[in-house]
Order: C-alpha cells, then structure tokens, then sequence
C-alpha cells in the first residue's frame, strides 16, 4: 500500500522535506500501517503540507493548532493512528502552549516536527531554533533570542517519547519514526530538515558533520534516565545528538480516563441517551 | 398574577445557595411557581451575595426587582439593597448578630428578629441557622414539612447525626410562626420542571448525544462545564479541560472530525480567543457547536454579572464570509430545545453553531414545561463515502457529503482554499466555486427557522428583543394593549420577511447592552427603523425597568 | 487617457520581482505614471508570478487585466494567462526557450522571439537574460538609459565585474528594437512618487513617531514590519518579532501604555487571534494601532490574494461595546495619511484604531502626489499628572487624561470594570459611569471623519465602494455620465447624515467579498437600500469588472 | 515609602495571598524601590487582584497575557522596573507560551507566580501544577495530566534566574525576591502559596514540611551548574527545594539589541523623524 500521492510539491528544488516525504512514505509502508486508521494532522507551513503530497486522512488545521485536533481526534478515536506533522515556527512558536500541554496529556501520538530552524513559508524570519547570531529576513542584525531546544523542553515536559533524526539519513529516520509510532503514548522527533532557501547556516552538510546517535556512539546509553537524556539534549554546537533520546514507558491519557479506560470508542458510539430519566431530577 | 419576592442577603461562603436552592425547589415542589436569581461579586468568601427568589402561581421568567421579604444575614450586603425595598417589605434577621437598624436606612421598616442562632444552637447543630431560617419561610407558605426533611436528607446523606439536628432545627424554624402577609397562591398538582439556563443548556447538549465537551474555565460558562462533568461517568463523555480557549475550540473541532458531537462553552473573553477557530470550522466544514455565557465587557469586565453584549461580534465571528447559526434562549427550557437543534443544525450545514446564554439566564432558576426532546435533531448526516469519496463535492444545498476517518473513504480537510477533494488549491476558479458552495447553505439555513414570538403586532408600539430579555418583555406587554411585541431566540441568520409585518410601526429594542445591536442587526437585513433602549449595568431587564425607561424616554 | 500594460510571467525564484521592480521604477522616473501588480502563489519557489505593470501619463490606481505585451520565461505560466490575452497582445519569449504556440493557445497570436540567453551570455552574464529584456522594453518607451543603468549600480553595488556585464546586458536590449506599437504618451517633469501600500504605511507609521512594532509574520501583512526592520537602525524603532499574535497585540498595548506609539501587523486570521487584545485596549483606554492586510478567507484561505472580507470583522472585533476608528486607504498616499491618522485618532481618543489594508493594496505601487505630512498627527494628548492623578477621570469629552508610568503620577489600568483611579469595582452604578464615559467618545470621534468621495451624484446609479477599490470604480464612473460613487476611507463609524444625499437613489455596493460587507454596514447606520455586488475569487476588482458585472446582473 | 495600599482584599480568610503581599511590600521598601519607577503587570487570577492591593503603578491586563505587556513597557522605557505577578493557571496555562519565550528574550523583568496548584478564582479546576491523583471541582476522578515542573520548564527554557520561595517564610521570601529583583535579565519565582478554600492537598502544613532550600542543604550547590539544577528541580514528592535554584549572568535582552544597547529611552523621545529625506527615495 504506497501512502505516495501522484503530484508535484510546491517545495523548492533541493528542499528536505522531499527526502522526508520519502522516508516517511516508506516507513509507513514498512509497518504496514492500515491506511483507513491513519490520520495525519497538520498546522501550516512548508511542512504542514505534507498531506497533500501523500495518499492519507488528514487534517490540515491552523498554524500552530495540530495538537490539539489531534488530541480530540485520539480521544474519540482511539482506533486510529495519529500522527502530527508540522514545522519548528508552527510547533515551537505558535503552537508552544500545545506543545507543551499536550505532552502532559500523554495521549498515543507521534509528533514529527520538520525543524528547519527557520520559518520557510513566510519567507525566511528566525524560528524559536534559530541559533543566536544569525541573521534572517527580519532579525538583520542577527537573532538575540536563546534558542529553544527541542529535546530539553520535551524532555522536562516528561513527554513518553524524545527522539531526533535527519532527512539525509533514511535508515536512521526509519528506525527513530517507527519506533515512535509504535511506542504508546506522545512521541516527539525533532527532524533536521534543510531549508535550501533561506537558513544557508544549518545545511545539509552542517547537520551530515555533526549529528551522531546517542546509542551508536554510547551503547550503554540509557533513555530512561531523565537527567542524563537532558544532559544530552544540552548538547549542540559541536555535536548534535539524534536518535531515541529520551523513553518512559507510562500510562497513557486513554488507561488513565475513567471513562475511556473501559474502551469505548466514541466516535462509533450511536446510544442516544433516555433523557426523561435525567429529567425527573428537575421535578 | 399574584407574586412574592423573597431576598436572603448575605456573603458568599455563608451557605447562601444551599439554602436558596433548598428554599425554591421546596417551594417548587409545593406546587409553587419560582423564578430565582444571584447577585454576587467575583470572589469566593465574603463580597455580596444576594439571593432572589419569585414565587407565583403561573410561571414568570423574569425577576422583580424590589423584593417583599429580605432574611439577612449580614448588615453590609442589607444596607447596599436599600435600593430594592418598598413600603411593605420586611426585613428578618437572626436577633444575635448586629443588625439594620432605622437610623441606618433612613425609614421605617416592617423588622422581624428571631434568635435563630440560639435556636439551631438549641436543636444541636449551630452552623444550621440558615435552616431555622427556611423552616420559617416555608411555614409561611404553608409547604409540606417532608418536602425540606427530604433535601435535607439528600444533602446530608450519610451523616445521620447532621440530619437530625438539622430536622431539628427545621422543625423548630416551621414552629416560629411569622406575622408576615403573603398573597393567597393557588397550587395545583403541574407537570412543571424546575430548571436553570446551565443545566437547560446541559441537558439538551446530552439528549443531542454530545459525547466530547473541552473547555478552559471562564465565569458565567464554566457552569455547562460543571452539569457535562457531573455526569460523564453515567453517560460516557469525555471532558477535557483545555490549557487555554484555543485549544478548547480546536480540540472540539477535531472531536467532531473524527464523527462525534462536541461541545465547547466559554464566555465573551475566552470566545475572542476562539476566533480563528470558528474560520477554521467554517472553511474544513466541520460542525461545530459553541456556548457563549455572556457577561459584561470590554475585557474581563464584570465576571459574575449579565449582559446581551456579544451579540455582533458573535454573529461576526471569524474572519471570511461564511454561514453560521446563533441562537439565544429565551428561557431554560429555550437552552434544552435550542441547545439540541444547535447539534442538529451545525450537522446537517457542517457549519458553526452558536449558543448565546447570559450570567442571568444561566444562573436563574425558572418552573418550566417539560423540555421537548426531538429525535429528528439526533440525525448525523454522517456518509461512508467510498474509493472516490469527495469530501467537498459541490452540490445543489451546497452540502457536501460528511464522512469521517477510520471507515472506507479517505476524508481530507484543508484550512487553506480547497479542491472538491480537499487538497490546497490556488486555483481562482475553484476558489469562486467554493465561496458560492459554502455561501450557497444560507438557503436552507433561513428554510430551518422558526418565526419569533410576537404578540399583539397591531399595537402602536412594538418591542423588539432576543435571548432571556423574553421574560420581562412579556410580563410588561402583558395586559397592556399599546404594547406588542416581537422576540427572537434565533438570532441569526435572520428571515427578512419580518419586514412585512412591521413596517411603519414604531420599534424600540429593549436590550441588554449600550449600542442596541439587536437594533442595529434588525436594521442591516431589513432596513426597518429600530429604536432602542438599553440596560448596561450588570444586571438583567425587568419589566418595571423597561416601564420606567420608557417612561424616562418619553416613548410611553 | 492613454494606458498599455505589459506582464511579466514566469516563476517564483525567476527573478521577476526584482526586473518589474526595474522596469516600473525606470519608466516612473522617466515620467510616466505606473501602477503595478502582482499575481503570484503561496510558495517560494516555482509556481505562478505574473507581475503587471500599467503605463499611463495620468495616474490610475487600478489594474487593467488584459494586457497589451506579455513577456514570458515560463512557458506554463503564461498559459495560464490566455483569458487575458486579447487580439493584439504582444508576446515575447525567449528564443532558445520552449515557447507558447498558436496550438497551444488556439488563436493566434502576435509573437516576438529574443535569443536573450544568448545575448546575456554574449554580454558575459549568462544570468542577464532579464536585463536584456529590460533593455528592449526601455527602449520601446524611450527611456534614457542612465535610468536603468543607475539602479543596475545599485542593485549590484560593489559588484564591478557584475556591473559591467549587466550593463553591456542592458545596452544590448535597448538595441534589439522591437517592432511593437506603443501609444504616445506624454511624459511631463512632475512631482509623483512610485510607493505601493506597504511602502505607504511603513512611512506613514515612521512620520507618526513610531517607535516600536510587534508582529508575528503572516502574507500580506508582513510587508509593513519588514519595511520597519529596514528603517530600524536608521530611526531607533524596535521591532519585535512575536511567538504569536496574542503576544503581538500585548506587547504593543504594552508599548503603547509605556508612552510610546507602537503598531501591530498581521492578515485576518492573526487579527482573530487579537480580538481578545482590542477588547483589552478598548478597556484599559490604552491607544493601539494595527495593519491588518486582507487576504481571501476563512481560515488559511488564499495566503497570496486579495480581499475586502474581513471589514465586518474588525468593525465588530473585541467582545464588549467600545468605540474604535477603522479605515481603508484607497492608495498608497492615502496608506500614509491615513496611518498617521490614526496614530493620532488612537492617541487621541485611546482606543483602537485599525488600518484595513488588502493584498492588491500592498503589493502595488502607484504613481502619486507627495504623502502630507500631518504636523498636527503627532500631537500625543499625554499629560504629566500628578498626586491626585485619576487615570479614567469622567469628563464632558469621555476621554480622561492620560499618564505615563515613570512621571510624577501613579498610572493603574485593569481589565476589569473599574473606578475613575483605575481599582477594579463590582460598583454597578460605577460600571454604568464607566460605559457612559468609553461610549461618549463617539461623537468627538465622528466629528473627526472626513466626507467619503463623491462623484457624480445626480446620476441615477450610485456606486458605493470602500478601501483600493477606489481606482477601479473611479476608472469606470469617470466618463459616464449615468454613473456617480460615494467611496469611503474611513469606514468605521459612519456619520449617518449621508442618508440625506443618497436616500432614493439606486445604489450598489462593488466590494471584495461576496456578502456585500459594507452594503450591509451602511444599511444598519442609515437604513438606506443597497445592493452589491461582490469578487471574490481573490482578485481585484477593476473598471472592466466592473462593467462587465454590473450588466451580467442588468443594473447597466 | 510604603507599598500598601489601605484596603480589604477580596480574597478569602487564611488566603496565602495575605502574607505574600506583606512580605512583598516589605520587600520592595526594605530595597528601597523607587515608586514612581515601578511597575507592576498582572493577568486574571486571585494572584493578579494583587496591584489593587498597593500602592503602585499598574497594569492589569488579561488572563496569561502579562509577559508580552511587561516585555513591551520594558523595551521602551529601561529605567523601568518591572513585576509580573501572576497564578499558575495564568502563566503556566493560558500564559504558557508566553512564559517559555519571554525567558528566551532575557529581558530584565522579574515574574513571580503565586502557586497554589489550582484554579482559585474560577473556583477550583486543576491547574497545570496540580499533581496527578488530585481530584478538584472538574477532574471528579482525579487529575491525569503530568504536571508541570515550573522550576525544570525555567531552566530548560534557560531563564537567567530561577528561585522558588514560600509565603509563610518572610525571610526567605525576601531573600529570594530581592535577588530576583536585584538580578538582570529574566527572573522566574515560583511561590509556594496555599488555597485554603479549593487545595486541601498543597496546604501550609504541607509545604512547611516538605520545603527545604538548597544552598542551606547544600552550602556548595552552585546554581550555575544547569545539569544539577535540572535534577534538583525535578524533586518533589519528599522534598522540595526552594531558594536560588539556578542562575546564569548573561546580557539581557537590552545588552543584545542592536537599537537599545546605544542607551536609547524610546518613551522619552519626542523627536519627530523628517520624513521628506524618506520620501525622497520614492522618486
Ligand atoms: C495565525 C497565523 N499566523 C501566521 C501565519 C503565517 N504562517 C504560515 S506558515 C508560518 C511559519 C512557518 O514556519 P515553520 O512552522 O517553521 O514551517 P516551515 O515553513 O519552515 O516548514 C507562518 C508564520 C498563519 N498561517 N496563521
Ligand atoms: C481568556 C480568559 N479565560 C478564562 C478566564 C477566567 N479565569 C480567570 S482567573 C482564571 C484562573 C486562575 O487561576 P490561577 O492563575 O492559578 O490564579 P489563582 O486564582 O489560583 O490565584 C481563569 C481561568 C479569563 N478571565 N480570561
Ligand atoms: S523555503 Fe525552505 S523549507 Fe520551504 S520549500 Fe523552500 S527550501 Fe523547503
Ligand atoms: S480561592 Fe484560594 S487562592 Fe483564591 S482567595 Fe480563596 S484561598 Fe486564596
Ligand atoms: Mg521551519
Ligand atoms: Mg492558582
């Protein structure tokens, strides 16, 4: 079952979200996930756009407003597989109150943000990832914010799932998407994905240098301790960390809810309910 | 009409509601008519806390203002209704605590003490003053004893001693015998419900099979919050509060993508946070359904206070042209019936649908028929769709067909301008297309209305008003024959139609705000003339308020 | 009136924004009058960029659609441009290029081909195709060619080796002689200015003594801050790129009650994101200024497009009832006054004051008379106060004298109801003082308001129109005399004594909506009668348009 | 120069507000604050009423919106000193993003959030400081979000200062205030602040117990180190810390930008800018 759509991206040439969209189409191939139970849902932004060039459900929402569409879609639809796509301005900067509440809810969810560190659709202003220093379309003098990191932030969130990998790397991309869409519970990647036009600072060849994968390099690493994941995340101007990041396997929001650990699933529930009953209370 | 008004005056956290809730639903139960209302500040100890309640032999849906008994609890709130007494009121108070005094008020008044502290003392349980209090109003009115021993039970329940004590103190309050007048009530054996705006709103969200309710808090609108939380457990609903307003209108957004009936409640401030989430709505075709518990503006206002404010910007809500359904009860009884169609609406158009409560209708107790439950207004309008499922195929109605994720077609929705399939397009064809097909709803929209209550049209003057201003409109119209009136609880869109029928009369809105925007909406779709006048300090219209305002204008 | 249109086409990241711009300035400085537009998609690379220039020797402030010379650097995208192809349109590719032909088109056309590839890698800049094209057109209008040849030294200043080459490019265009007939225009010395809406409003913003933005970006609205960035270092100006538009609005109400005048951009769906914060303006009587540019909604819609939707939006914006200015300029000169207008409408009478812009507006540029500076406009009506310094004083005017913190008074602002010192009451006969004073406002406010344009208005159809549908509509009435207009700028409020001149007369409303926005606001101030009608497939309306509907509907 | 205002707070009997505006008042006078130069900002909350309670220059403005007002009054006039006072719904929640990139700006602002785990003046729903388990007026069952860990959200986010403090520890408070105060650039607060009336949980007794301050503990903890403050912050269940949690001296937000590091009080100029010269580019 290709999740490829027939069609012609509106990226510019040389863009990562075109080898993103490979990988991802492939790795949902791979898992032979079911087409009909997946929904991907979206903000806007070059990345949010990633829906109309692939074969799926979709809701291609508000700037910055995916995670809670998605929350309420796996609320009443515990039998679909969810999955968010969006871009470090829609997630980090419009979207960081959701993003972060989000995480707290737990609900079973994959967040893969294409983080190019620059805000690619409205023509090159800094991003929340956008390093100090460089200069972009709006910050001439360069950008005077601390960047936000990503990693950190998930990870003192206590999101269930904390991952990062790169576009130029499929097996690797493979192997991080996969495992957090099968984990349950919310799962962030942070993706690194070039933006050819207007971030000429964090290029493929930047990222190809300094990324390494926390495990490849450390077999022991340990993605259940918390502290040292955070440690880790710290990491950037030399070396770049990717790969599964952070884990803790705990409840998720649907085991906890009272009513919808009994299973029900909502969105096929067609009882109405007697309300004369509830009525008689008002006599 | 006979009426009676009773007023307990105290602060909040003196147990104010308890025993006003206790009071209206004993005389409700009685055979009494009731209309009740609060007045309080935005805090949760001490401030003013006013608790009225009407009692009548036909139901009324408004308040008098100047009450005929007062039970105060404390000096401070008493004297800050001085205001609201009349010749024959009559003030009670407990003879232990510091009390208001003819110096204080400036005039006579008919005074009662009783030492109800002492006495509740006596029956065992000190903190049950109050119920000596209520032992004593509904001896009054001649209610049967079983009717407050039940409550009692019921809000005491489990706590055997309590109980008695507080029976105790009950019994003791029943025995005062006050010499106070009340007008000679008939009660007949009714099929009346006793039911506020909240739980009206509430229960016609659940009769509509609203399974999905997300909501940030904000005062009057938490209350629909509180009535679908309480009973989630029974009824399998998912409440979830939101971090903020934003994400309570997208949560609910994407609640009714996925197929089920959502619900998000909110009041005027945390509405404007949900505006781009009503475009948002109107441009994927996404039903959506909306609580808006009005309350005095701009800004945070006057949290705890009323108003019909919201009404044009409800209406003008989100950027972009596009149908949407408003509605404004009249009564809680409106807020079940309307609160169902509202469901049934936003499904069979996929557009958003706006219910417009008020801090007066939500907090205000009112006997009502039974709320018509409607099983039409339970269809979906939900298809399975297919292989070469178009999720914005064009169409006469300009309804497309509606499936949902996770059955046999694939369902695509785009914020941005879309194809038939749902895919972004820029493509200024299409985009015209698509405004039409959307635009092309209004059709059927105005086809599903009713037409607004009028009474007695051929009278010189014509009050115009919507939402729960209805109850004083009505009880000032009636009996009179200058005056007539015409009232809407839908509020848009609106059936110009109406222009027939009042054209060249004269119409004064009676609304409760400043600008007259009822006034102002009527006028934009029909061209009438519309006068109006306006209440704007926090508290709801009364059929003396409108009287004297009118007076005041010189209108009659 | 002499006029000839020629459209570039091609791609996004072709270059064409940057020759256009090139060619409009040198035919504009070599005096003829220009106006410009720009017709391109929601991506940065690839896509459709169509940018049209209009040449004239009186200004005109509208597009014409069908063009006279149509040069092409992409084949698809000039197919896409055949319905505004007519019998003598001239179209010029390059040779070496794929081309459009009579089979692809289905008529014939008039065509004219270059090797301009080859001449540019001849001039030693293989780059320079474009240049060589400008060359060619230049020289068909007689441009000199110092002209053109300064701003190829500015635009690659510091680049000799590109200069050079650039040059050389330039010369041999001028030297290909195309065989094209223009009309004979007249070009006078004048005193015009070739600003586009954005320009217009950046400048306007600077001359009121902005000093601080705040903006989250969002097309078309990002213009405005970008042009803010560019003067920053220049004037001292602040500009703050937000994480939200909520924030946005915030920091620029803090700006702005901290003394200084700050402004807000954004499109429609950052604007319903700042509803919340107008409300909090309009409460805390802090002055705010914001852009909103017009692009097609709801929701993303069409990033790229035009539109006149949101007018009922931002006149109803903010829950609660408060006076608020709004206006739409007609041109880039009027972008710049009325900028500075409001600037000073807001400091003035402290509330919001909102600058309607759209797309077309944005992105045009147009020959105009020097911008007037208003000295008066930087009046700021702040006072220094004192000990006994109230910050919402009530006074005749409604408007209460205005501190800063930092001076000699303690400022306190609150967002609930509040006193005349600015403490938060739950005083209801205080809350009715307070809506009073806000409400007072308006009637300083209308007696601000400049007379709407008028035409012809004995005519026996009345145009009515807002906003940068001026050109067009002005275009098509001028000359008829069976048509006049009454076209407004300054669209909220509307002193309603209008009624007077136009009641009886046929009047329809031309907008860029499909509802007829401001048919129906003017209708609910004035009772008048008016019809609409409406584009809204995201792009301008224009004279043909206008023709063109008006007799599809039967009105001519 | 007293900052109180004479008036009768409209919080209830017992509120931890009561002594945390004491101890706040008698802080700014002991430092010596100049009134004329202070300004306090505030959202919507039993918190935010607080302004009304002195005697100060104020801007109350709407529910989570506080840091975008007080980050503005800071750009424009520096000589400024600015307050922030806030509740745990209203900046953690409604305020959340606002909280996460005004640390990112590091301008000088102290944020004080009054934390009582809950929702107070909307009559208490579970705020995003409540803990799991605890049942509140809408979570009937107890709450199922993960918490959130201001102090770890703080340092993540790399604010230039991070304490937590207790009401019912006048020295303490002030110790911890007047640092944050006296610190330049962004400094978080959080003050443990007891609802008498909807947190029977979170009560004065409980934090009284469980609140222990770290360099008291520890007279070598050095807040410098980011790593170790992280850890310490993710305590909670025995002990709490409070004190100087974690600090790192970096240029603020005026020190960085280009147009106000040359000094400039943009609310004082008057000077009107010669437009012409402007113009004269457009001919
Ligand atoms: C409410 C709102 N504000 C602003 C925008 C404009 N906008 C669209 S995409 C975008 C930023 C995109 O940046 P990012 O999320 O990093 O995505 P990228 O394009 O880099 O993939 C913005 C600001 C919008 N569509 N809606
Ligand atoms: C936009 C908006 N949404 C909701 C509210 C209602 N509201 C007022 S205060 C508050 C929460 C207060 O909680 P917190 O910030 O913890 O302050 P506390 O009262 O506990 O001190 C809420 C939800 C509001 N005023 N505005
Ligand atoms: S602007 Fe950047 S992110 Fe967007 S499509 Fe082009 S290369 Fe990709
Ligand atoms: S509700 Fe809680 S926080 Fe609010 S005043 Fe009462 S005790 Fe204090
Ligand atoms: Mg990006
Ligand atoms: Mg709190």
């Amino acid at each position: 079952m290709s999740f490829l759509r027939e069609v012609d991206p509106a990226w510019c040439p040389g863009c990562g979200n075109f080898p993103l969209r490979m990988n991802l189409a492939s790795t949902l191939e791979e898992m032979g996930v079911d087409k009909s139970r997946f929904v991907m849902v979206t903000g806007i932004g070059q990345a949010a756009k990633m829906p109309h060039y692939l074969d799926v459900n979709f809701f291609n929402g508000l700037h910055g407003r995916s995670i809670p569409v998605a929350f309420a879609i796996k609320a009443v639809n515990p039998e679909l597989t969810v999955i968010v796509e969006s871009g470090d301005g829609d997630m980090y900067g419009e979207g960081g109150n959701h993003f972060i509440h989000g995480i707290r809810r737990n609900f079973d969810v994959t967040v893969l943000i294409h983080d190019n560190q620059i805000y690619g659709l409205t023509k090159g202003q800094g991003s929340p990832t956008t390093r100090k220093g460089q200069k972009t379309s709006v910050q001439l003098q360069g950008v005077i914010n601390e960047p936000l990191n990503p990693l950190a932030l998930a990870i003192t969130m206590d999101a269930s799932f904390v991952g990062r990998t790169f576009i130029g790397d499929k097996e690797h991309f493979n192997k991080v998407v996969s495992a957090a869409i099968n984990h349950k519970g919310f799962s962030v990647v942070d993706i690194m994905q070039p933006c050819v036009t207007f971030n000429k600072v964090n290029t493929f060849k930047y990222y190809k240098e300094k990324l390494y994968d926390v495990s490849e390099a450390d077999s022991s690493y340990d993605p259940t301790d918390k502290a040292n994941a955070f440690k880790r995340a710290l990491e950037w101007d030399d070396k770049i960390p990717m790969g599964i990041i952070y884990v803790n396997d705990k409840p998720t929001y649907h085991e906890l809810h009272s009513v919808l650990k009994k299973g029900v699933v909502l969105a096929k529930e067609k009882t109405a309910i007697d309300i004369s009953a509830e009525l008689k209370a008002f006599r | 009409m006979r009426d009676y008004v009773i007023a307990l005056s105290g602060e909040a956290g003196q147990g104010l509601n308890t025993i006003g809730d206790m009071l209206a639903l004993s005389l409700f139960r009685n055979g009494f008519c009731i209309f009740t209302d609060k007045s309080y500040h935005s805090r949760i100890r001490g401030g003013e806390y006013i608790y009225r309640i009407r009692v009548s032999d036909t139901p009324l849906f408004s308040m008098r203002q100047e009450f005929d008994l007062i039970v105060s609890l404390s000096k401070s709130t008493t004297l800050s209704q001085l205001e609201y007494f009349h010749d024959k009121t009559t003030l009670i108070f407990d003879s232990d605590s510091d009390h208001v005094t003819t110096e204080d008020t400036g005039f006579e008044m008919n005074v009662m003490n009783f030492p109800f502290k002492t006495i509740a003392k006596e029956a065992g349980e000190p903190r049950a003053q109050n119920v000596v209090a209520l032992g004593a109003i509904l001896a009054l009115f001649k209610v049967k004893m079983e009717i407050p021993s039940q409550l009692i039970e019921e809000v005491f329940s489990g706590k055997d001693e309590v109980i008695k004590s507080n029976l105790e103190a009950l019994e003791r309050g029943y025995n005062l015998e006050l010499s106070i007048d009340i007008p000679d009530f008939e009660t007949n054996e009714n099929n009346y419900y006793l039911v506020n705006g909240t739980e009206g709103t509430g229960l016609g969200a659940i009769a509509a099979g609203c399974r999905f309710l997300s909501a940030y808090p904000m005062t009057p609108g938490t209350g629909v919050m509180n009535f679908l939380v309480s009973r989630a457990e029974r009824y399998g609903i998912v409440v979830e509060q939101a971090e903020d307003e934003i994400a309570a209108v997208n949560m609910v957004i994407g609640g009714s993508f996925a197929g089920v009936r959502s619900l998000v409640t909110t009041s005027g401030g945390g509405f404007a946070l949900m505006q781009e989430g009503i475009s948002l709505a109107a441009m994927t075709e996404t039903p959506l359904v909306m609580v808006d518990a009005q309350r005095p503006a701009p800004a945070t206002g006057l949290p705890t206070r009323t108003a019909q404010e919201d009404l044009l910007f409800v209406v003008n809500a989100g950027h972009g042209e596009f149908p949407k359904y408003v509605v404004a009860p009249r009564t809680p009884k409106d807020a079940f019936e309307l609160t169902e169609k509202a469901f049934y609406i936003a499904d069979k158009y996929q557009i958003p649908a706006i219910i417009l409560l008020t801090e007066s209708l939500v907090d205000s107790s009112a006997t009502v028929e039974a709320p018509i439950h409607n099983e039409e207004f339970l269809q979906r309008f939900v298809v399975e769709g297919g292989d070469k499922y178009r999720r914005f195929e064009s169409t006469e109605t300009g309804v497309s067909p509606r499936a949902v994720p996770g059955g046999k077609a694939l369902v695509r929705v785009d914020s941005d301008e879309h194809d038939e399939e749902g895919y972004i397009t820029e493509n200024l064809k299409i985009r015209k297309m698509m405004v039409q097909k959307r635009m092309k709803k209004m059709k059927g929209l105005v086809g599903e209305l009713t037409a607004p209550a009028k009474f007695n049209l051929d009278a010189p003057l014509i009050l115009v008003g919507w939402g729960d201003s209805w109850g004083a409109i009505d009880e000032f119209a009636t009996g009179r024959n200058d005056v007539g009136y015409v009232h809407y609880t839908e509020v848009f869109p609106i059936d110009p139609s109406i222009r027939e029928e009042l054209e060249g009369k004269r119409l004064v809105s009676v609304e409760g705000n400043f600008t007259g925007q009822f006034a102002s909406l009527l006028r934009s779709k029909t061209g009438l003339n519309v006068e109006h006048i306006g209440r704007y300090d926090g508290r709801p219209v009364s059929a003396n308020w409108i009287q004297k305002t009118l007076e005041e204008e010189g209108i009659i």
